[in-house]
């Protein structure tokens, strides 16, 4: 587990994600912003392969880097251009009061979890032999309820997008 | 007076006069050239008759020098390693870059021949000669637009973003390299045979979406931005069939592997291009928009936007793209070739013939049908590409898979033989796809055969009121 | 660097320009639609011509009437036969000069194996800019370079051949010439099957092309719409009909005309037309008479003070010479009718709020030469 | 033709020839929309339009054609302002003069009122002068600037006709087929 290959990729991943982050904040450009996140979300991703949490490392790629980046540039395509930039907001103070206590609450999980217990073969003993197995089983069986109703949402907001941006029209289609 | 007593007037001329066929020349050959070559022949045949003693006797198996599947070689160099007490990270390392230097050679020498390949076989579908003049056959003809492209001054349009134009020409090649991973060459020989490869492969995919966007948007030129967007919103489309395609065939053959998927299609002797037809047509179809060819090129239709997304890129940078064209179009031919061709196997001929090379006939075959489509299909408007996935390919990808989820149970858990249940699968699946395309088409309306007609013809002459006459008569 | 401002917030209905051309693989040449699209959409469409506009018209008023048929090569110059046809028709009217019978079957020959020519170029070139990239184009290229074979076998160019002369043509074809053209028009007509099943009725192209630019009868006749675009709108008008010049009133052909009007109606409009020219060509071939190819006039031709309007139904439709003389051995004036630029009368209100391909497809079935719209 | 078009619009004709029939410059939108409309006429094409430059004013020749009953109508205009020609569009009434009046407009300099888009169409704004005028750039000195006389005809033969193979003093040796060179002897004159 403690490979020495595997405390080198921790580092390398972590400062590419570190950093991603902090450009993000940087950049003056939102497009220039944009590129860094999914820089950061490729070094989640990466952080997740070292965990041998391959699904989700995947899934990371595939919604974050892929989707929602590409959900971001339709975004800022569809605003007006003279608000592309990643300028001075309003909302500078309650913005930054949300993000320390964010980190507070994210630094007490990290303080008050006990690593320990998690740390030796625990895992090893029913060791799946995929985790998308395992995922899954956890899915269609324990979270079986949450995961329907996580789909219903998703299916209602589908729709909610469909009726809101439908014209209002009696011609038909061309098709 | 006769052709032949004139002078060529040209070098052409000369040369096509001069040109002998390689059975002219063969027949030509000094005497000795041919003992030589005779003996050539014998000796191979032997050798191959000393292989397939080999083969059949079964001493080849698993050795590190049985060719047919590199993977043995690599791995009798991991235990190597092992034995010698060497630290972990070395094998690891070792084996990452031999698999790495591998794809990247495999689709590096794909860029020098492929754009040859395209060029020659689109020539033949139009009645010319294409490139023949750089070496033989032309072959030396993609190496020379190479360096002309690496020569060419690096220009960049005024107005333009510099990070971002500087950054999609890479950004763009990194997911056409990453997509090989998981592909399997032969039974142990792909460089992850991950177990999520199936959704890796999407996930890489995806990734090319910004590449494409912000290519566009930075150039700060109009073609490029409306080149980029029709790409982005192709692609953001058809991902949805594509994964609805290969949903089916994960839920068919109950892995997400792609060892396993083959494997599934070499246990029951039976391609899945021939089980679920309309999937492996919807991704084939489905693929040429995400790769940007024809008959779903609309990215970079020359003859609206120019070149799309990447008409502001000149020299290496234009030359990345156009090679990532190529590069994609052959990574698209090893999923096929995996997903639904059956990958390395071909009916037991891969004890035989090294798997990688079977599979790499496949790639060529689909790469041979992309190019067959670029010789032949017009293209069509991004409103029609768009209906189609949403209205067509979307709909019935969503039948097959609730049907395809059906068949799977009762291939797996029924008892039956296989060649019963697969069989049964094979002709609900060839009767869904034949009923269900008609009966969809019928619903949403499309009778493309109406469309077409014949001019009236006619003796008269005469304007307005002789047109209502015609057109009158039935 | 502007930053945010109010007046820029109301930028949702900013105007997207598109510049297609000058130099575009769709506008055929150096011709440029100033477009302004919202999406895909096009809101606005505005032509912008005369990159090629040498002042033929100002030009010839300096020269003879024969001087000025190298002109008209360069007009059109993907049908240089039907433009030299045209000025020559227009002067013999003009100065009242006989053409021996055998020069007119001559003519009949060459302006229709032109037509054959033309057409195969603007339905390939069509093709192409619905997508088929290049295929179709070259495959109707075969046959016109046979075509233009002839032409060179005949008068030594293969474009601009300057062959027509004001009373006859300059050159009777040499002999070898004859037994070419049979082989050329014996498997025309099955050449022309070959292009049109590559095309006519792919679904992708059927897609494309149906109900696309469409154009009314009415439209079409009161936007000045001549030839392949006017009959493609279902009018019966083929000046080789209705004003039988040369020897067209001996041949019997039928004139294609189109059922909607839009651009695959066009298309087929060419594609049968190429059939009948075809027809057109081996009736010349069975009629033509012996006798010489050409009458003498006078070196610098001095019509009677007048004026002419003589007209040539050319691949691209009515071409025109407006000709008036003031008894000089020059026109003192000059005007060609030429039908690509008339034929964009239209383009507008077929292009604006339809999508930038269909707009590209309208163009491309109007069959423009941008010699022949700048002059 | 004169007469009728004379009866349904009084005073709009001028004059009239066989050939055309020319109408007061004011009226002549009038006058092509009463000949697009009438039965007897039915001029529904608009096949072509152009301007003359006579020195002293313009004649606008419109060449109206009717295809059902397959005649020709000429109709002209003259403008005798040359200075600043002007005159109704024909575009309310046939579409197909849009680009036709923009080039006569263009090439010439005669300016057509309610034209919905009266722009240069060959030349860029601001190009001096309208080239087919035969004052252009005065050339010629107010005469005209075509050609009075064949350059070379007093030196030459008086009988010297076009066609006959005696146009050039020696007989270029010209090419028979598509790959022969036999060269064709020059049989003299």
């Amino acid at each position: 587990m403690e490979s020495p290959g595997i405390i080198l990729a921790f580092w390398v991943l972590s400062a590419i994600t570190v950093a991603g982050c902090l450009l993000v904040m940087v950049a003056r450009n939102l497009l220039h912003a944009l590129v860094f996140l999914v820089l950061a979300f490729l070094g989640m991703a990466g952080l997740f392969v070292t965990l041998s949490a391959d699904f989700i490392a995947v899934a990371q790629i595939l919604i974050y880097a892929g989707s929602i980046a590409v959900l971001m540039v339709f975004a800022i395509m569809l605003t007006p251009l003279a608000v592309r930039d990643n300028a001075n907001s309003l909302y500078v103070l309650p913005a930054l009061a949300a993000g320390l206590g964010m980190a507070a609450i994210i630094g007490f999980v990290a303080v008050s979890t006990p690593w320990a217990e998690l740390q030796g073969d625990a895992l090893k003993h029913n060791d799946p032999v995929t985790t998308v197995a395992a995922i899954g089983d956890l899915l269609l069986g324990r979270y079986v309820l949450p995961f329907e109703v996580a789909s219903i949402l998703l299916f209602f907001a589908l729709l909610g997008a469909i009726v809101l941006v439908r014209e209002r029209r009696n011609d038909g289609d061309p098709s | 007076m006769s052709r032949a007593a004139l002078p060529p007037a040209t070098p052409m001329a000369r040369q096509i006069l001069d040109h002998r066929s390689l059975l002219q020349r063969a027949r030509t050959l000094p005497g000795e050239a041919r003992v030589a070559l005779a003996l050539l022949g014998i000796m191979t045949v032997a050798a191959l008759a000393a292989v397939g003693y080999l083969v059949i006797a079964g001493t080849l198996d698993g050795r590190w020098y049985d060719i047919r599947d590199l993977g043995n070689g690599t791995s009798h160099l991991v235990y190597w390693m092992e034995r010698q007490g060497w630290h972990p990270a070395i094998p690891y390392l070792t084996t990452g870059l031999l698999g790495g230097l591998g794809i990247l050679s495999l689709v590096g020498g794909w860029l020098v021949i492929g754009s040859w390949v395209e060029r020659r076989l689109l020539a033949k579908f139009q009645i010319r000669q294409g490139p023949n003049r750089n070496g033989p056959f032309g072959l030396l003809q993609p190496i020379a637009d190479a360096l002309k492209l690496i020569q060419k001054e690096a220009l960049i349009p005024i107005g333009a973003d510099r990070l971002l134009y500087y950054l999609p020409p890479v950004l763009i090649f990194i997911p056409a390299m990453l997509g090989w991973a998981p592909v399997p060459w032969a039974a142990r020989m792909s460089y992850v045979d991950m177990n999520v490869g199936v959704v890796y492969a999407i996930a890489i995919s995806s990734l090319g979406v910004l590449a494409v966007f912000l290519a566009g948007w930075s150039s700060n030129n109009h073609y490029a931005l409306l080149g980029a967007m029709r790409t982005v919103a192709m692609m953001v489309s058809y991902e949805i069939p594509i994964s609805m395609t290969l949903l089916s065939v994960v839920v068919l053959t109950g892995s997400l592997q792609l060892s396993q998927i083959v494997a599934w299609q070499q246990q029951y002797h039976v391609w899945l291009i021939i089980v679920l037809p309309l999937a492996a047509f919807t991704f084939l179809f489905a693929s040429t928009a995400e790769i940007n060819r024809t008959p779903n090129d609309i990215g970079e239709a020359e003859s609206e936007i120019v070149a799309g997304f990447h008409t502001e890129y000149s020299g290496m940078k234009a030359g990345l793209f156009l090679a990532v064209e190529l590069g994609n179009a052959i990574l698209v031919g090893a999923m096929m070739a995996t997903f639904f061709l059956g990958g390395y196997t071909l009916f037991g001929l891969e004890t035989w013939i090294p798997g990688y090379l079977i599979l790499a006939t496949k790639i060529g075959a689909v790469y041979f049908v992309f190019v067959w489509l670029r010789g032949t299909l017009p293209r069509f408007r991004l409103d029609q590409l768009m209906g189609f996935a949403w209205k067509f390919l979307i709909p019935l990808a969503i039948v097959q898979l609730l049907v395809v989820a059906v068949e799977a149970l009762v291939i797996e858990q029924s008892g039956l033989p296989g060649v019963a249940t697969v069989s049964g699968a094979i002709l609900v699946n060839a009767l869904l796809t034949f009923f269900g395309v008609r009966a969809w088409a019928n619903a949403i309306g499309y009778r493309p055969e109406a469309g077409a007609s014949t001019p009236i013809l006619t003796t008269a002459v005469g304007g307005l009121r002789a047109a209502a006459r015609l057109q009158a008569v039935p | 660097m502007a930053t945010t401002s109010d007046a820029a917030n109301d930028t949702a209905n900013e105007p997207y320009v598109l510049n297609i051309g000058p130099q575009h693989p769709s506008t055929h040449g150096v011709f440029r639609l100033r477009v302004v699209m919202d999406g895909e959409v096009i809101r606005d469409l505005d032509m912008i011509v005369g990159y090629l506009h040498r002042s033929m018209e100002k030009l010839a008023e300096e020269r003879t009437y024969t001087q000025n048929i190298p002109f008209t090569d360069r007009a059109d110059y993907l049908a240089a036969m039907s433009n030299n046809l045209g000025l020559c028709l227009a002067v013999e009217r003009l100065a009242g000069v006989e053409v021996p019978e055998r020069a007119s079957y001559l003519r009949v020959i060459f302006a229709e194996l032109q037509r054959i020519a033309s057409h195969a170029m603007a339905n390939g070139t069509l093709v192409s800019d619905a997508g088929a990239w290049q295929t179709p184009l070259l495959y109707m290229f075969r046959e016109r370079e046979k075509i233009l074979d002839l032409f060179e076998m005949t008068c030594g160019a293969r474009l601009t051949t300057n062959y027509m002369r004001i009373g006859g043509v300059a050159f009777d074809p040499p002999p070898e010439f004859w037994p070419a053209l049979q082989e050329l028009v014996d498997e025309l007509p099955a050449r022309i099957d070959e292009y049109a099943s590559l095309v006519q009725d792919s679904e992708i192209f059927l897609a494309r092309t149906r109900n696309v630019g469409v154009i009314t009868a009415a439209d079409a006749i009161n936007g000045s719409l001549v030839g392949p675009a006017l009959r493609g709108s279902g009018v019966p008008w083929d000046l080789r009909k209705a004003e039988p010049y040369c020897v067209y009133d001996r041949m019997e052909f039928e004139v294609p005309v189109g059922r909607h009007g839009d651009v695959y109606d066009r298309f087929m409009v060419r594609m049968e037309e190429t059939r009948q020219s075809t027809a057109i060509i081996k009736q010349a071939m069975a009629q033509i008479p012996g006798g010489p190819h050409k009458t003498d006039i006078p070196l610098a031709l001095r019509p009677p003070a007048g004026e002419v309007y003589g007209r040539v139904e050319g691949p691209r439709g009515e071409l025109g010479f407006y000709l008036v003389s003031d008894g000089t051995p020059a026109p003192y004036r000059f005007h060609i009718r030429a039908p690509s630029l008339i034929n964009l009368s239209l383009l507008r209100e077929m292009a604006v709020g339809v999508s930038l391909p269909d707009a590209v497809v309208a163009l491309g079935s109007l069959d423009i030469i941008v010699g022949d719209i700048d002059r | 033709m004169a007469a009728r078009l004379g009866a349904a619009l009084p005073g709009a004709v001028t004059r009239a020839t066989d050939e055309w029939v020319e109408v007061v410059p004011e009226r002549v939108q009038e006058a092509l929309r009463w000949l697009r409309d009438s039965e007897e006429f039915d001029a529904a094409q608009l096949s072509d339009l152009t301007a003359v430059d006579r020195h002293t004013h313009f004649e606008v020749v419109y060449h109206l054609q009717s295809l059902d009953l397959n005649h020709q109508v000429v109709v002209k205009a003259i403008v005798g302002d040359h200075e600043a020609p002007a005159l109704p569009s024909a575009y309310p009434v046939y579409k197909g003069a849009l680009l036709q009046e923009r080039e006569v407009y263009d090439l010439m300099g005669i300016r057509f009122a309610d034209h919905p888009d009266l722009r240069r169409l060959f030349l860029w704004e601001g190009f001096p002068g309208h080239p087919l005028r035969k004052d252009f750039l005065g050339i010629g000195g107010g005469q005209t600037s075509g050609l009075r006389r064949f350059p070379n005809e007093d030196r030459a033969d008086p009988d010297r006709q076009m066609n006959r193979d005696n146009l050039t003093s020696q007989e270029m040796p010209r090419e028979a087929g598509g790959h022969g060179s036999e060269h064709v002897a020059s049989g003299g004159h």
